[in-house]
């Protein structure tokens, strides 16, 4: 019964916020809608026993996320309301009937594979954390490591792009202005 | 009233949708982000609730990376909008339109 | 309470790793390198990166002589999957990387060559495509696609010009939308099987019978969009033409190959098993994506003004050709998906080098684009040796014989006909003569009509240095002269390709 | 080396392209020349070499190229394909020698090699994928003649010539990998030989969609009505040289290739197709020629005869019997000789005079009465006089045919009239009556290096008429061949009845013949 | 023999060629004489081969060489002289000989001289081959050379739009008919598998009755062109556009009969098939009478001559149709002469008039050209059919044979026809040579002609006069191998009645010809007179209106289509069509670009389908 107020709550409150930020003309409640949606689906990785994912659901997007994207409102001066000229309404209603029929979909046929047993089942007797963690390292340990160079990649892409190097092109400036601003980079370089 | 599987999924169903809807009528580039993180975050949703009704951890390996692959977005994906920004000082995306055909 | 695993060393087989690993490594290097000294000359990151990816291809050479022995591998944790399509892909996408990488020494200087983080990326990105292939995790497969995708968005937008960031934009504003498709799908499939392994998935599937066959197809839809995105089908397709205008029409050259081979892939591990499942609602949605893909591109290249924008839109059109051969789902079919592949490697990759090397940096005033059909107007009389080779490559691509996408069209048309999917080969040879047109309209330009404005024909070669013109060399050599590796090709591709179970 | 002549054949011409790069601009010419004539001589060593009484093919090579897929590259001649490579060779070294002085010689000259090699290659090939490949590369360098020397209309002309042709061939390609694929049902080995299939039986029913689909890309080559759209645009348009080669080779690739492959794989196909294909060839014969007798111009007027004349040529292939097939052939060199020697002989006029109109020109036979008696027996020889090539082609053709239905040669037979209505109209037109034109009226007669090309012409559309032997005979042992290979490998009641038996027929004859002595 | 028997073929062949030679070079009296002699000499060789024919009643049969094979069908170039044959040579080498002399004269202000004769004794040269040949394709030949070369002459001077256009109908409706005997040969081959006259026609009683009467019909519709039977006839009288020379060679004499040859060579074929030769007798009688009818109004002396020999073909094939083949032969031999005569005395009044061709402008001129004059008249009388000149003989037998056979309708035809062919032969005379010298209203001084010119005619003359004697000969020599059936009407009186009946008719018509056309007040005729307007004249005058039928039914509608085919079918339709579907992915992708609008929205939107 907890369950399913919480489930029918958190969902209302999700589906709310989510719907605020998709749908507000004012950035900052967008966000904040965003944020907030973020938060509520943790709750529902808490309800669903996966501590771990709860936890990094809340680092990660309202920390990380939520914080790179504050930062961005503020660099695009977005604050203020958006003026979003927008196109034919059909989109949403289409979109709708889209969504309707997916659910029509999967509450017709329920799941049948109830009995399925996981490769990496769920122990009893164990935390969330230390089981993710087991996984992780073990069977889920390539995917780990690439997520690491992807993230590499994420921070040399964003270095590259939001960085000074593309600010001016090389590939039209001429080569007496590129060495002045090699000669710069140097001297700043020892200062 | 249990709540079963089938309520995680129409929810996440619910939330893709809401989700796609951003991505459709968003023309401001940094709240269509927003909706893309709307995506993935519904997804995980799914995951984590298949992952606990099929007593199976997969599904949360499954949304850690998604967490994991939505933050590298954001990084580089707001990379591209400061870059877009500082030449065009909008980012708008009717704005950005020139070619076409 | 967790009881502490016990893994011997040897069950990793943390060999299957290494070929993923070498360009990895090598892109730290790079950046240690230019950590130490900054400043350093492109070649030197180009050379580098060019050894490392020979390197990698000889570690490849040494997987595939294991393959050829011990048939599939798997390793770490069941995680990776050395399989013959596994080792073909990687082999597409580290030759045609070895082959685009070297275009970076333009007698021009361009933006993006000038930091050593494009060649980090391009590393990491070459890593990304190949853990993609060589896993049917669809986690793994997920990370490593985003991984390269990430990479390359950057790569894109380095080119530093308006149209660049626009194009890196918008890839990656389709590439998020198809990112939260893959999930979507993924989850999906992992609700009705419980498994995020496709040949689990296969398996789960078949047991129960596709009892769950309204997920299914939400699943397949899902998964078929996403990847329709990756592999710019159509209507997925839009991005493709304004990303490869507005990037540089080398690196526009390798997203037409190396991603794309990457996301077929995929896209047979996971469509295969569905194709054969006899559901014939799944057959349908991939038959009409492939003939409305490659029919639809093939218009719309008709009515282009600007070469590169044109070859974007055949390239969208061969890759729909070849999604046939995923329909089709046979040996043969398969296999000629490879042969195809590699044979379009050499010949895109070289009309898309011809349009490197004639890349002014500043757009004369009668010039629409950076590559209207209208600069190319009689070529023959400037520059007859430029304007022949690139004549040659449009000759390959229309699949005129003997030259090299003869070849692959003709084995995949008669796969379709062996497969008993006639009307598909006939439609797919209508899409040939189609195509034909605009094509033959580069040609036109090139060969039968005198310049819009006299130029000494420099023009076109502007952008050329020894590397440019032996990698041009090569690919036309590779176009002339296909005939004769096709057999030896052929013998391979489809042993690895039948041993792979495909 | 006899070994290998046809090969040499083949790649010399090529090989001696790549060279001609190199050659100055101003030797390009005499280099053209000579290219040519070598390899003219060396066609003529091959007929020299050739035995008439074998009926197989001849030097044959055979050199795996991709065995997997059962694609060699295998060629051969017999008697129904060497005469057409001779003339190629002849066409390509008069052509050559023949050729006015134009922009980018070099450029026409490298092209015209290459162009050779892909016709003889066409016509040497025994691997349905070999010929493929040269079937298609000969458009290339066609194109490219149409599109860089071609008059006003020329890229609309060569784009139409080459995607026409290109998507024919597309959907024969789908029919040569449906046979491979049937051979590799039947033997479970690929194999794309022609002669290997030749000994594969097809039920009917999948005979006739293979039939359909060789039968399009050899009709729009031809080209058959309603396909021959492209045809007189790209005449219209090409320089001399590329409508002679079109028009005396190119063509001949879609009727030689009905004799190469459509009859000796499909011939309950052929049989049943054989009123469709006829009917079609008379809309050829008698339309095209009431639209060539509606052209004002005379290129177009040469033009449309040659669809004209394509159609006796299919016509007499569908005879199905030895007289008709042969004559097809025959008539195939003749048409080549004619047409050729018709579309010289209008670009005589237009090097002089730069148009092409008819009514430009009246009472030449005055002012260049060299001139209006080549183009007088070409006329003459392109309506079927006797004694002129074509007629015995025309003849043989009609003759055959008539084997299978009287009303429908009685309709082809008004080839004979039809043709000589739009032929005289024109010859009328431009020859006679008075010289109203000043600048007619000092027009200079044939020079020598026309009548280089001209003459030799002339001289074989006579002797040839006169004495078409040393070309039947070998002619005819190969198309008994055919034949009796085609009546041995059909199934049909209907195909038996239609398709003569050779053997036994020769056989009934001897005795006959013995009882009237 | 064979020496001979080449000599008379090919000797013709060298002539052409030599002057050929000279064809683009200034005239030269030389292209004209070395020709007429090698036609001498073929005369010599034919008349040698005559005697020897005659004598010995063998024929010489070579084969030269192979021109076909092919499957079963064998042709070569092989060649006859028998009986049948030998005639024909004797007449086509003598008129050929005859013509070739006299047009070094007539052709002697003429540019195109050496041309000229090149074409000429081309023309003997088919013609030869035609009359030799021992099969039917050496035969049909000849028998295209001979349209080659008639449309070469008719439109030898192709200067004159008139002459151009007659060259070009001539040998289109030639072609026609050539058809006709094209698939007539077919039929031969697949039903006899030989194009060899004696194995064809030694096969041919054994076949079905319906395929002979095939066989029959189309090698007839060959016959008919060449032979100008109706309704290929309108071609004949425009053919007279040509040099006079050759309107009396090939027009009269030689190539216009080589439809009547085809029947005679064909006797054993058409002997098998009666009705057929019924239906050809009767087209004869219905062409002779049709054709004089013609003849009686026109207004062009050598048109006058046309229909008459159109008329006289008409003859031959009543004769030929009743199985008379010798008769026809015979009276196309005779005829050869006279009417070559006729016409050779039409150019020389030609010469004379400077090509006026109106009778009516020209009379009394009989006192100027006085040997013209006299051989003309010979002609029109052996032409008329007067005891004792050739045409009595040949044509009262004619008559005879319809009338022995029974057929009344074609005997009275004819015999009407002989009367009127009496009157127009008369006409012309009289309005040439007779009555008041009109010609001096149009300022012309007529002269004679050369006088070799008259002596190269002689030969002729005498055989018009003579050829009557020749009868029995010819007749015991040509049944050999024609059928000998004689004539002869049962009782005397009756044969008595007829002939001195037919006599009295045609000399009545012949005065009444002169009385009508010597009076004084003949003029020039101006379209008042009443006659002029009676619907009889016009019908005549336009020749029944049949070529304004043909120009206006036939070519008018073929040229209409041929432009209707050009520009609404070939260009509106099936090039249309293929344009079309080019377009239609053209235009698609022109439309649907818009799709591609760059907005990143409409993507995402598309990428969902919408």
């Amino acid at each position: 019964m907890f369950e399913a107020i919480a489930f029918y709550l958190f969902a209302f409150l999700t589906i709310t916020m989510f719907y605020i930020a998709v749908t507000t003309s004012q950035a900052l409640h967008a966000l904040t809608a965003l944020a907030a949606g973020m938060i509520f689906i943790s709750a529902f990785f808490f309800i669903l026993g996966a501590d771990f994912l709860g936890a990094i659901q809340i680092v990660v997007y309202s920390g990380a996320v939520m914080a790179l994207y504050a930062f961005g409102m503020m660099f695009f001066d977005t604050t203020r309301e958006v003026k979003e000229k927008q196109g034919n309404k059909y989109i949403i209603f289409g979109l709708s009937v889209l969504a309707a029929v997916l659910i029509v979909v999967i509450f017709s046929a329920p799941m049948v594979a109830q009995n399925i047993g996981g490769q990496n089942p769920i122990l009893e007797n164990a935390g969330n954390v230390q089981q993710v963690g087991m996984v992780l390292f073990t069977k889920y340990l390539v995917p780990f490591e690439v997520a690491a160079v992807m993230l590499l990649v994420a921070m040399i892409a964003g270095i590259v792009l939001a960085g000074k190097k593309m600010d001016l092109s090389l590939t039209l400036m001429s080569e007496e202005d590129i060495k002045v601003l090699k000669e710069e980079n140097t001297k700043k370089a020892h200062s | 009233m249990e709540i079963g599987l089938n309520h995680y999924l129409v929810l996440s169903v619910i939330l893709f949708a809401i989700g796609l809807i951003g991505v459709m009528r968003r023309k401001n580039l940094l709240m269509l982000f927003f909706a893309t993180e709307i995506l993935l975050n519904s997804v995980n949703i799914a995951f984590a609730a298949i992952s606990h009704y099929y007593n199976d951890l997969a599904g949360q390996m499954f949304a850690f990376f998604v967490i994991a692959i939505a933050a590298s977005e954001v990084a580089v994906g707001l990379g591209l909008l400061i870059v877009w920004h500082k030449k065009h000082n909008n980012i708008n995306l009717d704005e950005m339109s020139t070619m076409r055909g | 309470m967790l009881s502490p695993i016990n893994v011997s060393f040897e069950s990793l087989n943390l060999a299957t790793l290494v070929p993923m690993i070498i360009p990895i490594v090598g892109a730290l290097l790079i950046l240690i390198i230019d950590l130490f000294k900054s400043e350093q000359h492109k070649s030197l990151f180009v050379m580098l990166s060019l050894l490392v990816l020979g390197v990698d291809f000889v570690a490849l050479m040494d997987s595939a002589g294991i393959f050829t022995k011990n048939g599939t591998i798997t390793g770490v944790f069941d995680m990776m999957l050395i399989d013959g399509l596994a080792l073909l892909s990687q082999f597409i996408i580290v030759g045609a990387s070895l082959l685009f990488i070297p275009l970076a020494l333009t007698h021009k200087r361009f933006h993006e060559f000038s930091y050593p983080e494009f060649f980090a990326l391009f590393l990491f990105m070459i890593a990304g495509f190949q853990f993609m292939v060589a896993t049917d995790n669809l986690i793994l497969i997920f990370v490593g696609l985003e991984t390269a995708s990430l990479a390359l968005y950057t790569l894109i937008a380095m080119h530093n010009r308006d149209k660049s960031f626009e194009a890196a934009v918008k890839y990656f504003t389709m590439g998020a939308l198809a990112a939260g498709f893959y999930s979507f799908g993924a989850m999906v499939f992992y609700a009705v099987s419980g498994s995020v392994e496709i040949n689990e998935i296969a398996q789960v599937l078949k047991a129960n019978n596709y009892e769950d066959i309204g997920f299914v197809l939400v699943g397949v839809v899902f998964l078929l969009a996403s990847f329709g995105f990756k592999l710019s089908m159509v209507p997925f397709h839009t991005w493709t033409p304004d990303v490869y205008e507005g990037s540089s029409a080398a690196l526009a050259g390798y997203m037409s190959i190396v991603p794309k081979i990457a996301a077929f892939v995929v896209a047979m591990r996971i469509f295969e098993f569905l194709i054969h499942s006899g559901v014939v609602w799944l057959e349908v949605i991939l038959y009409i994506g492939v003939v409305v893909t490659m029919t639809m591109a093939n218009i719309w290249a008709l009515v282009q003004t600007d070469v590169k924008r044109m070859l974007a839109y055949s390239s969208i059109s061969h890759a729909g050709f070849v999604m046939a051969a995923i329909l089709i789902g046979t040996t043969q079919s398969n296999s000629a998906l490879f042969l195809y592949w590699i044979l379009f490697s050499f010949t895109n990759l070289g009309s898309f080098s011809m349009l490197w090397i004639s890349r002014q940096k500043n757009l004369p005033a009668h010039q629409q684009s950076d590559h209207s059909y209208d600069k190319f107007a009689g070529m023959i009389k400037t520059a007859p040796v430029a304007a022949t080779i690139m004549g040659l490559f449009m000759l390959s691509l229309a699949g005129v014989p003997p030259f090299a996408l003869f070849w692959g069209k003709m084995y995949m048309i008669s796969s379709a006909v062996t497969g008993g999917y006639t009307v598909l080969a006939l439609i797919m040879a209508l899409n040939s003569a189609i195509a034909g047109y605009y094509y033959l309209k580069l040609i036109v330009y090139m060969f039968m009509r005198d310049p819009v404005v006299e130029n000494s024909g420099h023009v076109y070669v502007a952008n050329a240095t020894l590397p440019l013109k032996t990698i041009i060399g090569i690919a036309a050599v590779g176009t002339i002269f296909a005939f004769v590796a096709v057999n030896q090709l052929l013998e391979l591709v489809t042993v690895f390709v039948y041993n792979s179970g495909y | 080396m006899l070994d290998h002549i046809l090969s040499i054949l083949i790649f010399f011409p090529a090989l001696a392209g790549v060279l001609g790069f190199v050659v100055n601009k101003d030797s390009i010419r005499s280099y053209g020349v000579a290219v040519a004539t070598i390899e003219f001589a060396l066609s003529l060593w091959l007929w020299a070499a050739f035995d008439s009484s074998v009926s197989g093919m001849q030097f044959m090579e055979n050199i795996a190229l991709v065995p997997a897929f059962g694609v060699n590259y295998i060629v051969g001649i017999d008697g129904i394909s060497l005469f057409i490579i001779v003339l190629a060779a002849f066409f390509t070294m008069i052509g050559i020698a023949s050729l006015s002085p134009t922009k980018n010689e070099k450029n026409m000259i490298v092209t015209l090699l290459f162009l050779q090699m892909t016709m003889v290659g066409v016509f040497a090939a025994l691997d349905a994928i070999v010929f493929y490949v040269f079937w298609e590369l000969s458009l290339v360098p066609m194109l490219y003649i149409i599109g860089a020397w071609g008059g006003p209309l020329r890229i609309y002309a060569s784009v139409k010539f080459f995607l026409y042709t290109f998507a024919g061939s597309l959907v024969m390609l789908v029919g040569m990998l449906f046979m491979a694929y049937f051979y590799y049902q039947a033997t479970g080995e690929w194999s794309f030989a022609i002669l290997d299939w030749y000994r594969l039986i097809l039920p009917e029913s999948f005979q006739k969609w293979l039939f359909v689909a060789f039968f399009l890309g050899f009709a729009i080559k031809v080209p058959m009505f309603p396909f021959h759209t492209w045809l007189p645009y790209a005449h219209g348009q090409a320089p001399t040289i590329g409508s002679v080669i079109l028009a005396a080779i190119l063509l001949k690739m879609g009727t030689y290739a009905f004799i190469r492959f459509s009859l000796p794989l499909f011939p309950d196909a052929s049989v049943y197709f054989m009123y469709p294909i006829a009917v079609i060839s008379i809309i050829m014969i008698i339309y095209t020629a009431m639209v060539a007798y509606a052209q004002k111009d005379i290129k177009q007027v040469v033009a449309y005869s040659s669809v004209s004349h394509m159609g006796v040529i299919v016509l007499g292939t569908f005879a199905l019997n030895v007289e008709g097939i042969t004559g097809s052939i025959f008539l195939m060199i003749a048409h080549g000789v004619v047409s050729g020697a018709l579309f010289l002989l209008v670009g005589v006029i237009y090097d002089r005079r730069h148009t092409k109109y008819m009514s430009e020109f009246g009472g030449l036979a005055h002012v260049m009465p060299r001139y209006a008696t080549i183009f007088g027996l070409m006329l003459m020889a392109s309506v079927g006089l006797p004694l002129t090539i074509n007629f015995v082609g025309e003849f043989l053709s009609l003759l055959g045919f008539y084997k299978q239905s009287h009303i429908l040669t009685l309709l082809a037979g008004t080839a004979i009239i039809v043709g000589a209505i739009y032929m005289l109209a024109a010859y009328k037109k431009m020859f006679f009556g008075v010289v109203t034109k000043d600048e007619n009226k000092h027009l200079k007669d044939v020079n020598k290096r026309e009548l280089v090309a001209l003459i030799p012409l002339a001289i074989i559309t006579v002797w040839l008429g006169i004495y078409p032997k040393p070309l039947l005979e070998p002619i005819n042992n190969s198309v008994e061949a055919v034949v009796s290979l085609m009546h041995e490998k059909s199934i049909s009641e209907e195909a038996k009845l239609r398709i003569p038996n050779v053997a036994t027929e020769l056989k009934i004859l001897n005795n006959t013949a013995e009882e009237t002595h | 023999m064979e020496l001979f028997l080449y000599t008379a073929l090919f000797s013709p062949l060298v002539g052409s060629l030599f002057a050929a030679l000279f064809g683009a070079s200034k005239k030269t009296k030389i292209a004209g004489i070395v020709p007429s002699a090698l036609l001498g000499l073929s005369l010599i060789s034919s008349f040698i081969l005559l005697i020897l024919v005659f004598s010995t009643g063998l024929s010489v049969h070579v084969e030269m060489m192979t021109w076909m094979a092919t499957g079963d069908l064998y042709i070569p170039f092989g060649f006859v002289v028998d009986q049948v044959s030998v005639v024909m040579m004797m007449v086509v080498t003598l008129v050929s000989t005859v013509v070739h002399v006299y047009a070094i004269g007539y052709m002697d202000h003429d540019k195109g001289f050496n041309r000229f004769f090149s074409y000429l004794s081309a023309f003997v040269f088919s013609m030869m081959i035609l009359v030799m040949s021992d099969n039917f394709a050496g035969l049909f030949i000849g028998w295209e050379g001979v349209g080659l070369c008639s449309w070469l002459l008719i439109g030898f001077w192709y200067h004159k739009e008139s002459a151009s256009w007659a060259a070009n109908e001539a040998f289109i409706m030639n072609r026609i008919a050539d058809l006709g005997m094209l698939i007539g040969i077919f039929l031969v081959y697949w039903n006899t598998g030989t194009l060899q006259y004696k194995e064809a026609f030694a096969v041919m009683p054994s076949l079905d009755k319906d395929i002979l009467t095939w066989i029959g019909i189309f090698l007839f519709v060959g016959a008919m062109g060449k032979s100008a039977q109706f309704p290929l006839h309108t071609w004949l009288a425009d053919a007279m556009e040509g040099p006079t020379p050759v309107s009396a060679l090939i027009h009269a004499a030689t190539m216009v009969t080589a439809g009547v040859y085809l029947v005679v060579r064909a006797n054993p074929l058409y002997d098998l098939i009666p009705a057929i030769g019924v239906f050809i007798a009767s087209l004869g009688a219905f062409v002779a009478l049709f054709a004089a009818s013609m003849a009686l109004v026109n207004r062009d002396m050598k048109r006058v001559i046309a229909y008459s020999t159109l008329s006289q073909l008409g003859y031959m094939f009543a004769a030929a149709g009743l199985g008379a083949y010798w008769v026809a032969l015979f009276h196309l031999m005779a005829h050869a002469f006279f009417k070559a005569l006729l016409f050779l005395g039409a150019g020389n009044v030609m010469h004379a008039m400077h090509d006026e061709l109106d009778p009516f402008k020209m009379g009394g001129l009989g006192k100027v050209m006085k040997g013209t004059f006299v051989m003309m008249t010979i002609a029109s009388v052996a032409l008329a059919g007067i005891f004792p000149l050739a045409g009595f003989f040949s044509k009262d037998l004619i008559l005879e044979v319809a009338f022995v056979e029974h057929h009344f309708i074609i005997y009275t035809v004819l015999l009407l026809t002989a009367g009127l062919t009496a009157f127009y032969s008369f006409r012309l005379v009289a309005l040439i040579f007779h009555g008041e010298d009109r010609y001096k209203h149009f300022g012309i001084h007529p002269h004679e002609a050369y006088k070799f010119m008259l002596v190269a005619m002689s030969p002729l003359l005498v055989l018009a006069i003579i050829a009557g004697a020749f009868k029995m000969g010819y007749f015991g020599m040509v049944t050999h191998i024609l059928p000998a059936t004689e004539y002869h009407v049962h009782s005397a009186a009756t044969y008595w009645i007829m002939t001195i009946g037919t006599q009295l008719f045609v000399i009545g018509a012949i005065a009444y010809a002169y009385k009508k056309y010597t009076s004084k007040d003949i003029k020039v005729p101006d379209g008042t007179s009443k006659m002029e307007n009676s619907f009889a004249y016009k019908l005549l005058i336009n020749q029944y209106y049949i070529p304004y039928f043909y120009e206006n039914y036939l070519v008018k509608p073929y040229r209409e289509l041929s432009e209707i085919f050009w520009t609404k079918i070939d260009q509106k339709v099936v090039d249309a069509t293929v344009d079309g579907i080019a377009n239609v992915f053209y235009q698609t992708g022109d439309r649907t670009r818009v799709m591609q609008s760059g907005n990143l929205s409409t993507m995402l939107l598309s990428g969902l389908g919408v």
